[in-house]
């Protein structure tokens, strides 16, 4: 029987085995640090984790709360500037980033700066970019780490924040992106997602256990595309969540949520 | 690192109209927020505290259309203020492009003339103002800051006047003694004042982490305006300054426990 | 602060046509010359040895033909790394603009989009091959250099390949006890080398002074091929290694007094 | 009876009286570097002195051979770089900039690249810009230190690699350098010049102990302007000379040439 695990810890556990040994990763705090450190700790140590605020390759004590507080920086092997990092995003030396968002449509465009009313006077104000639409533009492969919900993954965005394949075929770089650079995959409680290569449209290709096709699509605002043979995603394994709990997020900042 | 005691001061002096950049911003927002201190945003990151959620008060500020709002991203504002720095109009980046980011923010697309690639320009960033925390300084403004910079150099060099705060003040033997020590020279800096614990309840790396505690109760409180009010009243408009504030809030206990979890020395404890 | 012991196995290795970049160079453009190691040339300070005057073996090959050169400037060059650093085709500036210098650079002229004022384009510059001295280093190539810095970190992430020669192998632990002294991280090289004093006879900051008096002598024998011709024999090719070389100049000895000579220990002494 | 000088001390004295205290001013190194330090160590101590490679404000312990030796960042206040200095002037906080030069015309623009021949196969290859351009351009007011010689004041320099008044009248400016930038006095063994304010053309404003107008003008290839009013320049005091030879350059490197 395998212990029982929370959808937040099935999302960092299935994300994190993305990132293999010797990677480079851009990360902001929240669930796509949790994954990272899982990774780094467990099949991947040369995992090189890069804080958006500069420090790279740290050994993180615990989870830090904030991308500048002093866990982000521990033990690093350098502490650079915000600049450096995203400088070296956009010179070609990091292969992922995690990204999260409010909305995120087929494409992938993710919007993290409002929701209804109006540019000036929103429904709901969110915190913005921050590093999302520079990481989002200038990293190889972004990946995204967001609850399946049809309030999530919508038809159209209401601002789009951070570039995906933006209206989908070859729009990404016809608009100046660097060639190469877009959305990877797509975790979140209930499957994984990519990208069909042509298209660029967002395609189920894993579906994790306790759940079907049905309530994939059921909580999502748009029509999902299906690879040929969708697997069955690995449940998280015990070592997975024992490491997860003890050691990267003992205070549950991100679990517990 | 975000120099909190002037923030206070900001709203104790009652300041408003002002522009203001959220360049990676935290609690500073949402302390200018509390106070309506501007009107005019250039927003990276902002509203967010990071893992700990969304701050109710900016948001309500941020949602009531009182605030002229222009979108940008981390890099984005640290590219415009490095353009300041160089003395020159505008500095090239690679992102923004093909997004509503762009569309609501300042930047222009070129086509690169070298290579024809499409570039996002961004314009340099002149700020009136700067406020700067640091660890140390000397009195005429030699400062030196531990840890991560997010553009402190920069910022001093791009803006017209620079007013540093600092943890401790030192002598400028002691800056000459390690001249790579240094990150921002005197002839930037026109005001210096010593402020210890100048950014709590902000985590000051290698002096004191932050007091999470009470930056939940300030999330808490905000939830009712009213209740919020009375807070801002007791923990801002009726201190004479910073010092007052951290009495009101744990006093020199609490610095000291902070001291220690900065320090992780609870954690060799545990070994 | 160059990477001289590399030079000389440059020029032992018999390697030709390579393209270089001589950005405030000094003594290593004198031995790159001496061995017509280069064929193309960006122009930044070059032939020059600062106050010790002009070397006649670099005028020679400069003056031959044999080198394309384009004219840059300091702030150019390095404005150029930078751009190439940043992973953007230029960055602009203010300089160049109005002489023969621009007119023999690569540059380009535009008017910003947003004030009109003339810019001078300055083209990201991509090195092939980039080696650079330092103080530490880990095995894994993260770099501690003290004093000033040329523009070693935006360098190292500039070239396609980082060789990096250093005074001293450190451990990884040593890095991270503080990792505000890195001022290159790992995964910028490719390669690193231990070599005490790779910088003989230039002045390694904090470690040793520049051996001026064997300095004066390269630019006296310069003056006649013939003898220079012997002198690098001596000096290079029959050399196996930096350390023969040092060896046949003093060695250990000679070492010692230009550590005592950079520390001005001797002004203690005299005082 | 005044101690005798030979004409780099007397070039070297009279500059540094320019630096008036509190100003910042850009060096390379050489007599700048020593005017600089003299000016520092009589009238003006706190004259900022930045080394083009990045030192600021040092104490000197001795002439510096070079820009980017141990001695030229002697506690100084600040190491930082080559890029940050030129963007310091770039952005306008520094004053002056001292440069030499092998050639000079009437506008003052300077040719430190080469003589003779062309560029690709010159007859006297020379160092260059160096910073000589980036200060030339940036900073407010240039001052030039060389020999009066008719090969250096030349009616049309070989190659312009640091800008004057280029054209003279406002073709600097409409070139697209910095308004307000552009050279300011130049000092020679035997005379001081400034540029006259409508034409831009070198004027004699002062002529030194020993010189007579006709002297400056036979050791110049072009005609040289003369003001209204031609003062005698102050020979160096015994203090100025005593400071030069003992403290600011006792290995004789700038003087002793």
């Amino acid at each position: 029987m395998t212990t029982a695990y929370n959808a937040m810890e099935l999302m960092i556990c299935v994300a994190s085995r993305e990132l293999e040994d010797g990677a480079t990763l851009a990360v902001g705090t929240g669930a796509p640090c949790a994954a990272a450190m899982l990774a780094q700790k467990l099949n991947s140590p040369n995992l090189s984790i890069m804080f958006e605020a500069g420090s790279i390759n740290p050994q993180l004590p615990e989870m830090p709360i904030s991308v500048g507080d002093s866990r982000a920086g521990h033990k690093a092997v350098m502490v650079s500037t915000l600049g450096a990092i995203m400088e070296t995003c956009s010179r070609g030396y990091v292969d992922y980033t995690f990204l999260g968002g409010a909305q995120i449509d087929m494409y992938g465009n993710l919007n993290s700066t409002y929701i209804g009313g109006t540019h000036q006077k929103p429904k709901v104000r969110l915190p913005g970019s921050g590093g999302a639409n520079d990481f989002g533009s200038l990293c190889w492969k972004m990946m995204v780490l967001t609850v399946q919900d049809s309030r999530r993954f919508v038809e159209k965005c209401d601002f789009i924040t951070t570039p995906g394949w933006l209206q989908g075929g070859n729009s990404r770089y016809e608009a100046g992106l660097p060639e190469g650079t877009g959305p990877y995959k797509v975790f979140t409680n209930m499957a994984i997602m990519d990208f069909e290569p042509e298209s660029k449209r967002m395609r189920v290709i894993s579906i994790n256990p306790g759940y079907s096709m049905k309530d994939v699509q059921d909580n999502c605002g748009f029509e999902l595309l299906k690879a040929s043979q969708i697997t069955e995603t690995e449940p998280p394994t015990e070592t997975e969540l024992k490491i997860l709990r003890e050691e990267v997020d003992p205070h549950r900042y991100v679990i517990g949520r | 690192r975000a120099p909190i005691a002037a923030c206070h001061e900001i709203l104790r002096q009652g300041r408003k109209h002002m522009g203001f950049c959220g360049h990676t911003t935290t609690h500073d927002f949402e302390i200018l927020c509390a106070g309506e201190a501007f009107d005019r945003l250039d927003a990276g990151y902002i509203v967010g505290l990071e893992a700990r959620g969304l701050s109710p008060c900016a948001r309500r500020y941020m949602q009531s259309g009182k605030v002229r709002v222009t979108e940008w991203t981390n890099y984005s504002l640290s590219a415009r203020i490095r353009a300041a720095a160089m003395g020159v109009p505008f500095v090239p980046a690679r992102n923004l492009l093909g997004t509503d980011t762009f569309d609501t923010s300042a930047s222009m697309i070129i086509n690169c003339p070298y290579t024809g690639k499409k570039l996002s320009l961004h314009p340099a960033l002149y700020p009136d103002v700067a406020i700067i925390h640091v660890h140390e300084s000397d009195v005429y403004g030699n400062c030196r800051i531990r840890g991560i910079l997010k553009s402190d150099n920069d910022l001093a060099r791009a803006a017209k006047r620079t007013i540093i705060t600092c943890e401790r003040l030192i002598s400028n033997e002691e800056i000459r003694r390690d001249p790579s020590e240094t990150t921002i020279p005197y002839f930037l800096v026109d005001a210096v004042c010593e402020v210890p614990f100048g950014n709590y309840p902000g985590n000051m790396v290698y002096e004191y982490f932050s007091d999470e505690e009470h930056l939940r109760e300030w999330l808490k409180v905000e939830e009712d305006p009213e209740l919020f009010k009375e807070f801002l009243q007791k923990n801002i408009y009726d201190c004479k300054d910073h010092h007052e504030y951290i009495n009101k809030n744990g006093g020199m206990e609490k610095m000291l426990r902070l001291r220690t979890i900065e320090h992780l020395l609870h954690k060799e404890g545990d070994k």
